[in-house]
């Protein structure tokens, strides 16, 4: 048991342009009842040496977007339209042989479910190296394996020269998810997508795993993608927040502009729903009403309106028949924001914050 | 029984197809039978005012508040197999091993922990899903620990379950009716007519349609089956609950909604809850005192404030730093961080002494042979450590070895006597042993 | 605020449907709920193979219970005929125990549509009709009683758990090891022999037919059953019915039984087929059914006809082949009903 | 795992002494009298009232039949002598089976000749159907959702609802009997050892009507298994680690996809090795399943004694093997 200290999540960026830029994505799965648009128009960027949060509930579209970056839908059963460029690589419409070399190599992506996500069949050391291999097509069997056990050590596997012929069943839960992310670093990608990395982890074990993956993120100085519904992930991990709402971006932001002024109504949502383990016991848990909507039949306007509290604030009946546009938010640069509201800022500040965090509300006064 | 107007939380509900284009193509295929519609009551305000009334601020404590129910020495072991020939039992997983504590009438008891420590198991032995090992459960003067299953019968009544995974807890196979009624129909309480009407008051009670009886569980949404799991728990008004993790599988935004409800409730008909969660913020907000396990055994237990802001555990402590906090990092920077090394040893052989010793930056040899008891060290704070201290202040020096009688390296002392009389005991003692003066004080 | 004076006139402001959100309105109340058994049966309804053949199964279910009515109605019986007035008796030509009417070598005779067998004379249509209520007799019977057992072993042995189970499952186990081929062969003829006194032959004879499918047919239930009884044990409402107080027999049958309805209807839709091949399959193996009709008896019959007289060989057979095949298609249309995963 | 093999074997020995015992049973208290079929094959004299006596005094049916199930294990065990008629006496070694009634030779010598020709019939089908059903399976759930798989998958179904034996018949019918093939007439079993030309062209119908039946239902069994497959996690994440389509489908997906195949396989196997008797029949080979039907019809207890314990034993062993093979191939299976 040891002491970390705290550390700052940002390291200086020495690219030009971001590695990451999707534009306008948009992912339709064509089903019996309909086509269903699980993302739409989602456009963001992510720089080397930086951390994208996408947050969001089930079926609001983040695991979709991120594997569409990675090009894993399938072509038969999916229309994915608008640009990814991946170090300047067009990835949507681009070759499959093409796709491939960028697949594991300069993207990786790592799982929620490590169990079901690790072959059951394989020892974890031979698809590691089959990884290695797979890019490095020069390299010997030797190579791949010393390789593999260099991984494991280097995300603190003990023994990693034994644990290298186990297999993925042998594993704990905590050291599991460190196989998988040994298996996505193993090609220092620039790209690291992390998929609800820690949801199925206790928390010390989650804690471990965040703290790994900050670590290595800045030793490889990659672009860092990771998708939660928990907002303490995000608080801790992400440089800036996507927040999505069935299959939109509907706010973005750097990650302290968006906790500590969010201005939008699903935003405030989200941080009035969760308690928080430091919070005054006077805060109100608030829920946002409903359920998270059809994307079969998504709402007319606005998404969010049929759950959104504060629609009444809004002259005429904009949130029922228009869609917001994403436009920046009170006059700070890189805050965007999907709402009609024509003073948000004001609205969290004097309403929304005192009911949640009282002590906070008072601090800002 | 009058109708609380926080139950119904204003809902809109509209047809699903969400979760499975979540994960694109591969589970579109159950989306035809997984069609939610508009089943919860649709009258509450989409006006942020009076939706912030009906939220609820953390529920407080009442000191004065007799116990339901007493759990004393509770152990449950599980046989473990050998796989030879001949099947002995070679060893035993020591799920739950000595726990003991009391929940107050009307009041709640957060039980957290990782998994595998032994919470479920306690919650499913509180409801006799199991039958203990050993110890017993004082329940209004029956000790639930030694009934059978036909002595038990009429005192299920009382106490109820609300379970996790609100697609298996429900039988897919009957109405929500049939669902919310059996405990009437099995408990011959009410004549078949009067079945229905309690039913429909009962979905209303927890902002369901209450015309939506005739409906199959396939049609509703995750919050709204565990809205019906509610509903079902509550038909024979009982008075002690065990939520075991009530809102770990339900989405962000709906697990607001059942945690008010469940506030509700237990103001309404003065239930008594045993949560059982992993979320540490989730117990902190509902329930206003707090056990820890691990390993099957409870290693700090006390109201809220003790817990959260002077736990004197080290796996407490571990425990709360490593949840991460929104609004910690929303004003700038982490919190620092404990961090544990390795896994959770193994339950069938736990290691000596203290269990958590392993993982522990301050274990030394006492710990190995000495377990410690859990012992008061405030008016409702008890742990379980040699070197109980808080956070950056824990002491040099074991503080047990005069209450046990034995020297700083856990070997006896010749000669003396122990001194703590109260170790096992469920509740709290009037006095307790004051770490600073290392004697026994009381207010 | 009371729910019943405040419902509905809040709605509409929540919803942009607001007609369908009235609890109380029409549309509401007609979409009464669907239990998963209904969808089955509406996904069932909608596939055009399932009802193609469940029309030829009703079809050959007609025949088998009309079968008396049917016979009479073509003026055809079972009754032996003296072979040699409608067989060309004359043993040193060609063509020797032909039928003198209808086919092979004659024109159409209404009197026999389906002309008659050669050598014995007996007439086609009728051996055919009473041969597909022997069929589906034994196959609906068998299936009945290894259901009724497979689903009582699997129930007690998955719910119970310990020596219950253990026992079980070596029975279980013991029957699926012996050969049901071979024990059929072996016994059929035993029991027909103990017990077949000339009077009540041929009802000895099919009621042993059934006990021997039955015998060797509950196995492959009792273990779906068994390994479904042991997953839902583990589901939360069944532990939810528990701590109820629900008591042991209310859970089995009540909590337990309503969700086997899908296993069950899966394992009686491969059960019928396979019994109808079956039986089929013993007679033409000359030990199945020997006393009255049956296709597969007939089918042994015809085959050293074949070159001559192909028709007496594919009445039977395609009499056999519609029914199995039908029953089979039906079969997995039901399985892919009742669980969409396993879709084609 | 040695000690589940035993475990497994010596519930097998349990099973098999069960098996004999109740087909001993059968014939002891069954109806037909056994003495009166070796009797009536005794051609040399007329089978008279007096001569029957001696054959039930001689097959020991006149005494209680734990004496003679006894005798029966002890035969099988240390072998032992056995006296047909007044005068025949044999000496038959362990393991004794018994003689055959019909034919008065050792049971065990008999069923050591039939053994080639089922072993041809079943190892020969099995290798056809195997080698076309997997492929065509995997190929098909590559394809999943195209016309080309449903055509396939729909035609498979119904060729594989057909009942196998009628299936066999008209194949055999068709091609020997109408159209005269010269390949498929001279169907039969002839040693390999002998003539390998004509041991191929004997078993080469059989193997074709069971290689393409079972064929069909290989198809359908491999293909759902390898859909299942295709569906799963690890399978995304092999594609996410940028390998090739086929390395994903051949090395990833086949191995999980072959384990549940293979255990349908195994059982099948043994049923197939335990005796073929419609193919047998229909084919005219002369192998265990043959034999086994014309020694029912002629209560040939010894025979039929032996067959069923052979067959049993076979699907024992398969069974066994089987779940061998299931713990080799899949690492998180440990047998006990």
């Amino acid at each position: 048991m040891t002491i970390t200290s705290p550390s700052s999540t940002s390291s200086p960026s020495d690219v030009d342009g971001p590695y990451l830029q999707v534009e306008d994505l948009t992912v339709t799965f064509p089903t019996q009842d309909g086509p269903v648009q699980a993302v739409k128009g989602l456009s963001y960027s992510v720089e080397l040496g930086k951390t994208l949060g996408i947050v969001g509930e089930s079926g609001s579209g983040k695991s979709v977007s991120s594997m569409a970056v990675m090009g894993l839908h399938d072509a038969k059963s999916s229309e994915i339209s608008g640009s990814i460029r991946v170090g300047g690589t067009e990835v949507v419409g681009l070759a499959e042989s093409r796709m491939r070399k960028l697949r594991g190599n300069a993207m990786a992506m790592i799982f929620q479910d490590a169990l079901a996500a690790l072959h059951p069949f394989y020892r974890v050391g031979d698809q590691l190296a089959e990884a290695y291999a797979m890019h490095h097509p020069k390299a010997s069997k030797r190579d791949g394996r010393r390789k593999a056990i260099e991984m494991l050590d280097r995300v603190g596997i003990p023994q990693p020269d034994r644990r290298v012929d186990d297999f993925a069943h042998q594993f704990s839960g905590g050291m599991r998810q460190r196989v998988m992310i040994a298996m996505g670093l193993i090609n220092d990608p620039s790209l690291l997508i992390a998929d609800e990395p820690t949801t199925a982890l206790d928390v010390t074990v989650q804690a471990q795993i965040l703290d790994l993956l900050q670590d290595l993120q800045r030793e490889f100085n990659s672009a860092v993608i990771i998708i939660t519904h928990d907002l303490g992930v995000i608080a801790e991990m992400a440089d800036e927040v996507l927040v999505m709402y069935a299959g939109r971006c509907v706010e973005f932001g750097t990650t302290k502009e968006i906790l500590t002024r969010p201005e939008m109504p699903y935003s405030w949502g989200l941080l009035s729903s969760i308690p928080e383990v430091g919070a005054s016991t006077d805060a109100r848990l608030i829920p946002i009403p409903g359920n998270p909507p059809s994307l079969l039949k998504p709402p007319s306007g606005c998404s969010f309106h049929p759950r959104c509290s504060h629609r009444d604030k809004v002259p005429g009946d904009l949130c029922f028949t228009e869609l917001p546009a994403l436009t920046p938010a009170s006059n700070r640069a890189g805050h965007l924001k999907r709402c009609h509201l024509p003073n948000p800022e004001e609205i969290y500040r004097t309403e929304v914050l005192p009911e949640i965090a009282p002590d906070l509300a008072e601090e800002i006064r | 029984m009058t109708q609380d107007p926080n139950a119904k939380v204003g809902i809109e509900a509209s047809e699903i197809g969400a979760n499975a284009a979540e994960t694109g193509d591969r589970d579109l295929s159950h989306r035809d039978t997984d069609v939610v519609d508009d089943h919860e009551v649709v009258h509450a305000p989409l006006d942020f005012h009076e939706l912030a009334e009906q939220g609820h601020a953390a529920t407080a404590l009442d000191p004065d508040a007799e116990p339901i129910i007493t759990i004393d020495n509770l152990k449950m072991y599980f046989p473990v197999k050998s796989s030879g020939l001949v099947r002995r039992t070679v060893g035993h997983v020591q799920a739950v091993d000595g726990v003991s504590f009391e929940v107050p009438r009307g009041g709640s008891l957060g039980l957290v922990g990782e998994s595998g420590c032994g919470k479920s198991t306690t919650g499913r032995l509180i409801t006799r899903l199991y039958k203990p090992t050993g110890g017993s459960m004082m329940f209004e003067g029956h000790d639930l620990a030694k009934l059978s299953n036909s002595e038990m019968r009429p005192l299920r009544r009382d106490v109820q379950m609300i379970f996790q995974d609100p697609y298996t807890s429900l039988n897919p196979r009957h109405t929500v009716g049939t669902i919310v009624g059996s405990p009437l129909a099995v408990h011959n309480i009410v004549p078949k007519d009067k079945i229905l009407p309690r039913v429909q008051e009962l979905l209303e009670v927890v902002g369901l349609n209450p015309e939506h009886y005739n409906r199959y569980p396939n049609e509703f949404s995750g919050g709204q089956r565990q809205r019906i799991g509610i509903a079902r728990a509550l038909t024979l008004n009982p008075k002690l609950l065990v939520a075991d993790e009530p809102v770990s599988a339900l989405d962000v935004s709906i697990q607001a909604q059942v945690v008010n409800l469940l506030q509700d409730l237990q103001r309404e008909f003065d239930i008594a809850f045993l949560f059982i969660a992993h979320d540490l913020a989730v117990v902190r907000h509902f329930c206003p005192e707090v056990a820890v396990m691990y390993l099957g055994k409870i290693v700090e237990i006390g109201d809220r404030d003790r817990i959260y802001s002077h736990a004197h555990h080290p796996y407490t402590q571990a425990l709360l730093s490593a949840v991460p906090d929104v609004k910690q990092a929303a004003v700038g920077g982490r919190r620092e961080r404990i961090r544990l090394e390795g896994d959770v040893p193994s339950p069938i052989n736990p290691p000596s002494g203290c269990r958590f010793r392993t993982r522990c930056q301050f274990a030394q040899e006492i710990c190995a042979k000495v377990e410690p008891p859990l012992l008061q060290i405030g008016k409702r704070h008890k742990v379980a450590c040699h070197f109980a201290g808080e956070l950056g202040s824990h002491p040099a020096t074991p503080v047990t070895t005069d209450l046990l009688a034995i020297d700083d390296q856990g070997t006896p002392v010749a000669g003396a006597t122990p001194t703590n009389e109260q170790l096992t005991i469920p509740g709290y003692e009037k006095t307790w042993y004051d770490l600073k003066s290392k004697q026994t004080t009381g207010v | 605020m009371s729910a019943q004076a405040t419902g509905p006139e809040t709605l509409g402001s929540l919803s942009d449907e607001p007609e369908i959100n009235d609890p109380n309105s029409k549309q509401a109340k007609e979409i009464s709920g669907k239990s998963p058994m209904q969808i089955a049966l509406g996904r069932l309804r909608k596939d055009k193979i399932a009802v193609t053949c469940a029309i030829i199964v009703i079809f050959f279910l007609l025949v088998a219970i009309f079968a008396d009515l049917i016979a009479k109605a073509f003026g055809v019986s079972l009754d032996t005929v003296t072979a040699c007035e409608v067989l060309e008796c004359n043993f040193a030509e060609p063509g020797v125990g032909y039928p003198k009417t209808g086919p092979p070598f004659y024109p159409f005779d209404p009197a026999h549509p389906f002309g008659l067998a050669p050598r014995t004379g007996a007439d086609n249509l009728a051996h055919w009709i009473y041969g597909c209520r022997t069929s589906l007799m034994i196959a609906g019977a068998a299936t009945l009683f290894s259901s009724v057992v497979g689903i009582v072993v699997g129930l007690v042995s998955g719910f119970t758990g310990g020596v219950v189970d253990k026992i079980l499952s070596f029975i279980t186990d013991f029957f699926l090891t012996i050969p049901f081929l071979l024990a059929a062969l072996t016994i059929s003829p035993i029991i027909i022999d103990r017990f077949g006194t000339s009077d009540s032959y041929e009802t000895i004879q099919i009621g042993s037919l059934i006990l021997i499918l039955s015998l060797f047919g509950w196995m492959t239930v009792a273990r779906l059953i068994r390994g479904e009884v042991l997953s839902l044990r583990e589901r939360e409402f069944i532990h939810a019915a528990r701590v109820l107080g629900m008591p042991t027999r209310r859970i089995l049958f009540k909590e337990l039984l309503p969700n086997l309805t899908a296993p069950i209807v899966i394992s009686i839709s491969l059960m019928l087929p396979a019994f109808v091949a079956a039986e089929a399959g013993l007679a033409f193996l000359g030990i199945g059914v020997t006393g009255s009709a049956s296709w597969g008896q007939t089918i042994a019959n015809a085959v050293p006809y074949w070159s001559n007289y192909p028709l007496y060989l594919w009445e039977p057979l395609i009499g056999v082949v519609a029914l199995v095949l039908a029953l089979n298609l039906l079969g997995d249309a039901v399985r892919d009903a009742f669980d969409p995963k396993t879709r084609r | 795992m040695f000690a589940y093999v035993v475990k497994r074997l010596l519930s097998g020995v349990v099973v098999l002494f069960l098996i004999s015992m109740s087909v001993f049973l059968l014939f002891w208290y069954g109806p037909s009298e056994p003495a009166q079929t070796i009797c009536d094959n005794d051609t040399s004299n007329r089978c008279t009232p007096a001569r029957l006596e001696v054959f039930r005094e001689n097959l020991g049916f006149n005494n209680p039949w734990y004496e003679e199930y006894g005798k029966f294990m002890k035969g099988v065990v240390a072998g032992r002598e056995i006296q047909f008629g007044s005068t025949t006496k044999f000496d038959c070694p362990a393991p004794c089976l018994g003689y055959s009634y019909r034919t008065k030779a050792p049971v065990f010598e008999e069923m050591k000749q039939r053994m080639p020709a089922t072993f041809s019939v079943a190892i020969g089908g099995a290798f056809l159907y195997l080698t076309l059903g997997i492929p065509i399976g995997v190929a098909a759930a590559r394809r999943r959702g195209t016309l080309t798989d449903k055509a396939l998958v729909s035609s498979f179904l119904v060729i594989s609802s057909i009942p196998y034996y009628l299936f066999a018949l008209l194949t055999w019918l068709f091609l020997t009997i109408s159209w005269e093939i010269p390949l498929f007439s001279d169907t039969g079993y002839f040693p390999i050892t002998e003539n390998p030309a004509k041991w191929f062209s004997g078993m080469f119908l059989a193997w074709m009507a069971l290689g393409a039946f079972g064929c069909t239902t290989y198809t359908r069994y491999s293909r759902g298994s390898m859909v299942e497959v295709l569906n799963e996690d690890y399978i995304r994440t092999a594609k996410a680690k940028g390998l090739r389509d086929n390395t994903v489908v051949y090395k990833h997906a086949l191995r999980s996809a072959l384990v549940p195949v293979i255990t349908i396989f195994g059982i099948e196997f043994g049923t197939l090795l335990a005796g073929t008797i419609f193919t047998e029949t229909i084919f005219d080979i002369d192998g265990i399943g043959l034999w086994s039907l014309q020694a029912v019809a002629q209560r040939d207890l010894p025979v039929v004694s032996a067959t069923a314990l052979f067959a049993a034993a076979v699907l024992i062993i398969s069974n066994i093997v089987v779940d061998v093979i299931y713990s080799v191939l899949d690492p998180r299976v440990r047998l006990s």
